[in-house]
């Protein structure tokens, strides 16, 4: 039931928002869900924690430990970004949109964010993979406008790509899980749509047709992989993330990244379990790296922080990529590790960033006179600490999860692609780090003093305080949940 | 401890006193090769005395490291001195530094004598400075070598077992290592001493002097400790020349006739020691400052060499 | 207090005053960001911190073994785990010894606006820097260790930025920056291949590891980690961001980045080369050897062609990271030859460099700084005659200045004494290469060492002596007496470094034992006669204590004797002669570039001077009335290493921008290719 | 009725309509006109509808006959009415230029149908023909291969609405998988599917309108500012 009321949040909230007439009750009953998804998703990891995996309608939803992982980490963006949104919407907009959003534009926004979180949740709480499709093309579709919402000819072109490779993308995914069901029901003889069911299927995968899983596996693994933002299907995620409102760039980047590897994983465990791990773990090592080194080139050479976020997204998608690839305690590990640390550090890097470009109306790194950090104490220490953070810096805790990705690598004889990663990891962050000093150190610029507003600097605090204390210490409840997440990542023979 | 103090005290007399005349020999000598007649031997206690009782001139933008710096140069080149073996075969200090802290002590002193002369303000001084530096630096790594040669034959850089690891060995001094090192500490004493082809202690022509650059707003007492210690100076590197490749006449053991022979025989090698630079000063001429760095060069070859055939005929 | 309880109060109490210190600027700075007084207040932390270190420290290394702490590692892996085995607590010594008068010299310095715009964040800073120092050398656990090494890194560059407000500033950070993660990339990766080949993460398990390693895995780590601890020590020509990033630093900052933060990358060579590596072949030995010779020697060569103070430090930094490392080289060798004894000797030899370079150089700094602040500028040519303005920042610069000439009796001295004796100690008794190889560093450290004493005659000569140069010179006045008690704290450490050298050396005994399993007291101290003494096959001995003492005697005795005579003579003040031309003036004196001529020319094969006189003629040429000129000689190799390899990855990173051009189609395109390959290839195999 | 009981003629039927849909496929690639492909494509989705009919009926499963009935209804009447209507509406050429003229890519389609088979080939050997269980088994090289011209279609065309026919056209080729395979994906998650489909065409339609307004173009190559 847990499950059923965590879905029934966001969709309340859509509906609510679209009888709400006034902006404060919008914000309200945003922030409100957030909270209340937040909570719920902490209820649904307790149980899940305490009892095992949960299921409802008969396996329809269903959660273990790994999807409440990262359903609580879609709900934690979400409870972080919410007051964000608050604050960076009732700001100023960029040039070529509306100077100040009308009340339809505002229920526009809330309205989708709620959609495009309640298909994020689905996603992660389905136990069918045909539903998990059917939600992430959902998430899809929802976030669409969410990129075109400014009404820029920049950003409807960055939403047709996305919506277009998106597209092509997700339906190889869809051809992927057809044949997964086929090798179910070829294998198994079962027929129903309980033959798509993740417990199911995972027993039965030994019995499925290798020919047709390796097959099936290479069609998922590009086309979550173009969800994921994994190279080369990466090439709508600069668009998009750039033209997006920051808050909604940062909920892409994160939850529906989470949601599309979180997909891509559970096919990687079964194809694993049919096939032997071999393919797969090569398949996810080669794009991991391509990823990452595709990334490098465009962080080194970059005329816009907003796009150079999207890149540093593909770098984590890749990163993550490789560790399920490497496999292993230690490999699944960083994976679960990475894509947790990596969830509150992005939304650290886009609202700083957002901050950035809100106050000055511009993203260039090319044009900027730098010293910004004088106008913005407060974000421009953000930034300064999240380009740390997702450079996997320590004692940021990102350090820790690529180091055991790197260690997993090095103990599951892929010596090789470790060096690569982390020669490439260097390159990536002279690339940020160098962009950030320019932008933020230097002459006192010619700027008005900022953040002032409330709704956007504190949650830069409470998420670098917040990333700051996982990496020395993480809870108990969540470090076993990440641990059992972990080792479910984990290809068992 | 008392027979230590003694002998200290004895062979600094003895520094003190012996090495103005070997400085008054080497000028003598000199003129007479030139067919002049030169000053006398005993000059250099003359100039000596005469300046202990002058009046001095300090220059008006002297800080207190130019009055220091003639103490400094004083103090380190008569303890330099009796870190090295003259007439017995143990010097009489080498317990507390060896032939490194020897190197060094005269380095300290060069360091203080050097920054002296850039404290006048003069740009002689400056350049006396400079260049004095740099020819100790070039000279240095031949000198190390050539120690160092000696030092792994003997298994000690203690001058005083050094000295005695040879006297066993009279014909060591023979060895090619020996001589290559020889012949490059002889030419690291030419430049260490200030002599030409290096230097020219006579010259006071502004433009091409070192050495007496640096102290030429030196006057009085002052001049004279400066001078002094060159000549204690001269007189120690030539001692080590002499003790640490000819150290077969050194005095082992007590006894008055013994003490007397080895003695005389010391002096006998300075003596000749001077006569090989008075002959290299005459037959030479003074070189370009730019070509004292090919004369080190050959004096480090030299010592290179030195060490490589401690070896390559078989040695240890 | 119980002794055993000593060190780990001590040290905990050390971290807690720096955390704290740091955590409550954070607050402070929130509150009142700006006030130069709470900054101070800051200071106070760190101060209390480095006297607790320095506690630590020493109790650690009194008492045998090692004393370890551990609390369970996060599911991320990441566990505070200590250890204060005796290298680490000799670090830790350093660290302090150097911490705390810095932070003394801080209290004053700071009040002047060296911090920039946040004073207090500033400050907190470096209860940072010197919390993740002391972790550094205190870890024993390969993730809070780098955790800590990153820490450093960071507070450090924020240190180094302090006045961002200047592109040289930021670029010299940016430098530090870049070069220290690429050097800890390449610790990583060798950290990981030793951890993985050991199955474990702690030190206590990585202890002989890598030669437990196969034979190209083996040297591949050891290369790595050597060259990565080298991008942090300094060493050419992975030097370039030293000479960048120490200058510009606020100079209590560089004081400490020269004194001990480059020191870690030197704890992180000894730790690989003498504790995860119980024996090593011969190469590694030559490698680090030379590796010595050459930062040694061209260190202090690019130091004598400076005239910006603080870079003419930074050049000497890595000319005795050269000397370090000559020491350690030699105990490699020493140890693959089957002679421990002497490898001891080496490894001692090295370290205690390593401190009395932390001590020297830390209070050269200081004195820099001070010179600095109060001129107004970094460079000499427009100092001098500052010692009767600044009589002791001068008279402390000036021991600083002896020592690390290595001239007897400080400290400087000791450890090249030596590390000579070790370098004599290879010849023969190792093979046919390396046995000339010792001798030939012997020669080239001798070569060093006199240039380095050229080098500070003319830093000091240049800064301190002779007239005034400019109108700032002119004007200094004596620094704070905060600032000044931090100098003399360390001058004073120069000489009761030297001087109590043989019993110093039996601090060396706990890390000896620890790695090579003997004591270097027992062979390389007497201590009836003061002296420190090379162990057979080549003894030696120098007593610095008993040199001193004589040299002051004998200085003293001829000084009384002229103080009763100089009653009786005249003494006149008069003009320096100036060939008869009128008044002596500032534009007479020797210049820094002046003095270091003769080398450059010596040296031109290294150097490739240019130079350019143009003078500008009015009516004849034989009255110019105006003459510029300018020379500069070509960077030390390496300096360009960096740049070329920038500029190669910048050209490659534009071209492939390619991929991102804006078409739809191309970018269909790639999927669709990628499927079609996969299709082709993927499904059969 | 034997003949309408024999899973032979069943199979037949289906092979020769698959073989129908994946000429159908190619004349896409070679239409010149956006009405035209429309046409074409409903006449596509008719054809699939068909398929499933038949093994609905030769299998006798309930849930395929909905998965035939809402084909028909959505791909080969509603969505080819509403791109029609959106064509009327915005009056673009309907005249489209594929960036590939029309005999490359007729040729690639080609190579792509080869490709294909040379992809499902192991898997059909592995199957079992002949049995109502195996029944349309033998069009997967044609699902296979319709989606990769499909998709081939999509990077061709130069014009937004274009892709999208194109799109739905590769997403034919997936119908045509599920049904031939497996007999239909499970309801609820053809169910889902079908929403999806509708969704997005809806949404990439709306997103045409506003591009053409913002560009007054369809044509998607001058959608190139963001680079790098």
């Amino acid at each position: 039931m847990a499950l059923a009321w965590l879905l029934a949040i966001p969709l309340a909230g859509a509906a609510a928002t679209g009888a709400a007439r006034r902006r404060a009750w919008m914000e309200f009953i945003y922030c409100l869900g957030a909270g209340a998804a937040l909570a719920a998703s902490a209820f649904l990891a307790a149980a899940v924690l305490s009892g095992g995996p949960v299921s409802f309608l008969n396996g329809f939803l269903y959660a273990d430990a790994l999807s409440a992982l990262v359903t609580l980490l879609t709900c934690a963006v979400w409870a972080f970004s919410a007051p964000y949104t608050v604050g960076y919407l009732r700001g100023a907009q960029p040039a070529g949109a509306p100077a100040r959003l009308g009340i339809r534009e505002l229920r526009l926004y809330y309205a989708l964010s709620h959609l495009f979180v309640f298909t994020l949740l689905g996603v992660s709480l389905t136990g069918n993979l045909g539903i998990m499709w059917v939600a992430l093309e959902g998430a899809t579709l929802a976030s669409v406008f969410l990129v075109a919402f400014y009404g820029k000819p920049t950003s409807l072109e960055a939403a047709w790509k996305y919506a277009i490779i998106g597209g092509v993308g997700l339906s190889m995914a869809l051809f992927g899980t057809i044949l997964t069901y086929y090798a179910a029901f070829e294998g198994t003889g079962m027929e129903t749509w309980e033959a798509l069911n993740w417990p199911f299927l995972i027993a039965a995968a030994p019995s499925f047709n290798p020919l047709v899983m390796r097959l099936a596996f290479i069609l998922v693994l590009l086309g979550y992989g173009a969800k994921a933002g994994l190279a080369p299907m990466h090439t709508w995620k600069p668009d998009a993330y750039s033209e997006a409102p920051a808050p909604a760039a940062a909920m892409m980047a994160t939850a529906m990244l989470n949601c599309a590897l979180y997909g891509l994983g559970r096919f990687f465990l079964l194809s694993a379990r049919a096939t032997g791990p071999g393919m797969p773990s090569k398949l996810l090592i080669v794009f991991g790296i391509l990823s990452i080194a595709i990334a490098t080139p465009f962080i080194l050479v970059q005329k816009s922080y907003r796009r150079l976020l999207a890149y540093s997204s593909i770098e984590h998608c890749g990163i993550i990529t490789l560790s399920i690839g490497f496999g292993g305690p230690l490999g699944s590990l960083g994976a679960v590790l990475h894509m947790a640390f990596h969830s509150l550090a992005k939304p650290l890097l886009f609202f700083s960033a957002g901050n950035a470009q809100q106050h000055t109306g511009d993203d260039s790194l090319r044009n900027t006179a730098g010293g910004l950090v004088h106008a913005l104490p407060w974000s421009g220490a953000a930034l300064f600490a999240a380009v740390l953070a997702v450079t996997g810096t320590p004692p940021f805790p990102l350090f820790l999860s690529e180091f055991t990705m790197l260690r997993a690598g090095f103990a599951q004889g892929h010596a090789w692609a470790s060096i690569t990663a982390v020669i490439l990891l260097v390159l990536i962050f002279s690339g940020m780090f160098g962009h950030a000093a320019r932008l933020l150190l230097g002459p006192v610029p010619d700027l008005p003093a900022g953040d002032r507003n409330r709704w956007t600097v504190y949650p830069l605090a409470v998420l670098s305080v917040v990333l700051l204390v996982l990496a020395f210490w993480i809870p108990a409840p969540l470090s076993s949940l990440l641990a059992q997440a972990a080792s479910l990542l984990e290809v068992k023979p | 401890m008392t027979a230590t103090v003694l002998h200290a005290v004895l062979q600094g007399l003895l520094l003190l006193l012996l090495s103005p005349l070997l400085s008054g020999l080497i000028r003598t000598a000199k003129a007479r090769l030139q067919t002049r007649r030169g000053p006398s031997p005993l000059q250099p206690y003359r100039d000596l005395g005469k300046l202990l009782r002058k009046g001095m001139v300090i220059p008006e933008t002297a800080s207190p490291v130019f009055a220091a710096a003639p103490f400094v140069v004083f103090s380190t080149t008569l303890l330099a001195g009796l870190l090295a073996p003259t007439v017995f075969a143990a010097a009489p200090l080498s317990q507390f530094g060896g032939v490194l802290a020897l190197v060094y002590l005269l380095g300290l002193g060069r360091f203080f004598l050097a920054l002296a002369a850039l404290d006048t303000g003069s740009a002689f001084g400056g350049m006396g400075s400079s260049r004095e530096m740099t020819i100790a630096a070039l000279a240095e790594p031949a000198l190390m070598l050539a120690v160092f040669t000696v030092a792994l034959t003997a298994g000690s850089t203690d001058p005083s077992r050094m000295a005695q690891a040879a006297i066993g060995q009279s014909w060591r001094f023979l060895a090619p290592s020996q001589m290559l090192a020889f012949t490059a500490l002889f030419v690291v004493l030419l430049a260490e001493t200030g002599r030409i082809p290096v230097d020219n202690p006579a010259t006071h022509l502004e433009l091409t002097m070192i050495h007496e650059a640096m102290i030429l707003e030196y006057s009085g007492p002052w001049l004279a400790l400066i001078e002094w210690s060159a000549s204690i100076k001269q007189m120690v590197l030539l001692t080590l020349l002499a003790n640490l490749f000819i150290p077969f006449t050194l005095a082992s053991a007590p006894g008055v006739p013994a003490i007397l022979s080895a003695a005389a025989l010391y002096l006998l090698k300075l003596l000749l020691l001077a006569a090989a630079v008075v002959l290299v000063e005459t037959t030479n001429a003074k070189m370009r400052l730019f070509r004292v760095p090919e004369l080190l060069s050959v004096a480090f070859v030299l010592g290179a060499l030195a060490l490589i055939s401690t070896f390559l005929f078989g040695g240890r | 207090m119980d002794p055993a309880h000593a060190a780990p109060t001590a040290y905990g109490l050390a971290l807690s005053l720096f955390l704290a210190g740091w955590l409550l600027s954070l607050v402070l700075h929130v509150w009142r960001g700006t006030s130069l007084r709470l900054a101070g207040f800051v200071h106070w932390f760190a101060l209390a911190g480095s006297a607790a270190a320095a506690a630590a420290g020493a109790a650690a290394l009194v008492q045998d073994g090692s004393w370890r702490w551990a609390a369970p590692a996060s599911a991320a892996g990441f566990s505070v785990s200590v250890r204060l085995d005796p290298l680490s607590a000799f670090f830790l010594l350093a660290l302090a010894a150097l911490a705390l008068p810095v932070s003394a010299y801080s209290l004053g310095y700071i009040r002047h606006g060296a911090y920039g715009r946040s004073p207090v964040l500033r400050s907190g800073l470096l209860n940072l820097l010197l919390a993740a120092l002391a972790l550094i050398f205190t870890a024993n656990h390969v993730i809070l260790f780098l955790v800590a090494w990153e820490a450093g890194v960071a507070a450090s560059y924020f240190l180094v930025t302090a006045s961002h407000e200047q592109e040289e500033t930021r670029h010299g950070g940016w430098m530090f920056l870049l070069m220290s993660r690429a050097g800890a990339g390449m610790i990583y990766i060798g950290l990981l291949m030793l951890s993985v080949s050991a199955g474990s993460l702690d030190f206590d398990r990585l202890s002989g590891a890598g030669s437990a390693m196969p034979g190209a895995a083996s040297a591949a780590a050891f290369l790595l980690l050597f060259f990565g601890f080298g991008v942090k020590a300094g060493v050419i020509p992975l030097h370039a961001w030293l000479p960048a990033a120490h200058p510009v630093a606020p100079s209590n900052v560089s004081s400490l980045l020269s004194g001990i933060v480059i020191k870690t990358g030197i704890y992180g060579i000894a730790r690989v080369c003498f504790d995860f590596y119980s024996a090593l072949p011969p190469w590694a030995g030559m490698v680090v050897l030379a590796a010595g010779v050459i930062s040694g020697l061209l260190g202090v060569l690019y130091a004598l062609m400076e005239h910006d103070l603080k870079r003419l430090l930074a050049f000497h930094s890595i000319e005795n990271i050269g000397i370090i490392l000559m020491g350690f080289g030699g105990g490699m060798l020493l140890r693959s030859y089957g002679y421990p004894k002497l490898a001891a000797l080496a490894l001692a030899a090295g370290l205690f460099h390593t401190l009395n370079h932390a001590m020297f150089k830390g209070l050269l700094f200081l004195g820099a700084g001070a010179v600095v602040h109060e001129t107004g500028t970094r460079n000499m040519e427009e100092m001098g005659g500052l010692i009767r303005r600044m009589p002791r920042t001068a008279l402390y610069f000036l021991v600083g200045a002896v020592a690390i000439s290595g001239l007897p009796p400080l400290n400087g001295f000791v450890s090249e004494w030596l590390t000579y004796q070790v370098l004599l100690a290879g010849f023969g008794t190792t093979a046919e290469v390396t046995r000339v190889a010792f001798p030939a560093a012997g020669a080239m450290l001798a070569l060093t060492a006199a240039l380095a004493a050229a080098c500070f005659v003319k830093a000091y000569g240049i800064t301190f002596l002779a007239l005034p140069r400019s109108e700032h010179a002119r004007e200094a006045a004596e620094c704070a007496p905060s600032m000044r008690a931090g100098m003399a704290w360390l001058a004073l450490a120069c000489i009761l470094l030297g001087l109590g050298a043989p019993w110093f050396m039996q601090v060396f005994d706990g890390v000896t034992m620890q790695l090579l399993k003997t004591r270097i007291s027992l062979a390389a101290v007497s201590l009836s006669t003061a002296s420190i003494q090379a162990p057979p096959p080549r003894t030696g001995a120098a007593s610095p204590l008993a040199l001193g003492l004589l040299l002051a005697a004998f200085g003293l005795v001829p000084w009384i004797l002229w103080l009763l005579r100089r009653r009786r003579v005249t003494t006149a003040a008069g003009p320096v002669w100036d060939c008869g031309l009128p008044a002596l003036s500032a534009s007479n004196e020797y210049t820094a570039t002046g003095f270091s001529k003769s080398i450059r020319m010596i040296f031109s094969v290294i150097f490739r001077p240019r130079r350019e006189i143009q003078p500008r003629f009015e009516a004849s040429p034989y009255f110019p009335s105006e003459i510029r000129f300018e020379s500069e000689v070509r960077p030390a190799p390496g300096a360009s290493l960096h740049s070329a390899v920038q500029e190669a990855l910048l050209r490659l990173a534009l071209r492939m921008r390619q991929i991102q051009a804006g078409s739809i189609h191309a970018y269909l395109a790639y999927i669709f290719v990628t499927l079609l390959l996969l299709l082709l290839f993927g499904v059969r195999s | 009725m034997p003949l309408l009981s024999d899973p032979i003629f069943g199979q037949t039927m289906i092979t020769l309509m698959a073989a129908i849909v994946l000429v159908l496929q190619i004349t896409l690639v070679a239409q010149k006109s956006l009405v035209s492909s429309i046409y074409v494509f409903a006449l596509q989705s008719f054809l699939l509808a068909a398929i499933a009919g038949t093994i609905a009926w030769f299998t006798g499963a309930g849930h395929i006959y909905m998965a035939a009935v809402l084909t028909f209804l959505l791909k080969s009447l509603l969505l080819p009415a509403i791109l029609i209507r959106l064509v009327e509406q915005i009056r673009i050429e309907h005249e489209m230029k594929p960036l590939l003229n029309v005999p490359v890519s007729v040729v690639i389609s080609g190579m792509l149908t080869l490709l294909a088979y040379v992809v499902a080939e192991p898997l059909q050997q592995q199957m079992s023909f002949g049995s109502p269980s195996s029944l349309g088994h033998n069009t997967l090289p044609v699902a296979v291969a319709l989606f990769l011209i499909g998709f081939f279609l999509i990077a061709n065309r130069r014009k937004a609405l274009s892709q999208v026919l194109a799109l739905l056209s590769l997403e034919n080729g997936l119908f045509l998988a599920a049904i031939s395979l497996t007999y239909g994906m499970p309801l609820i998650v053809e169910l889902g599917v079908f929403f999806d489909v509708l969704v997005a065409v809806l949404v990439l339609t709306i997103l045409v309108g506003r591009i053409r307004e913002a560009f007054d173009s369809m044509d998607v190559t001058r959608l190139s500012r963001l680079r790098g």
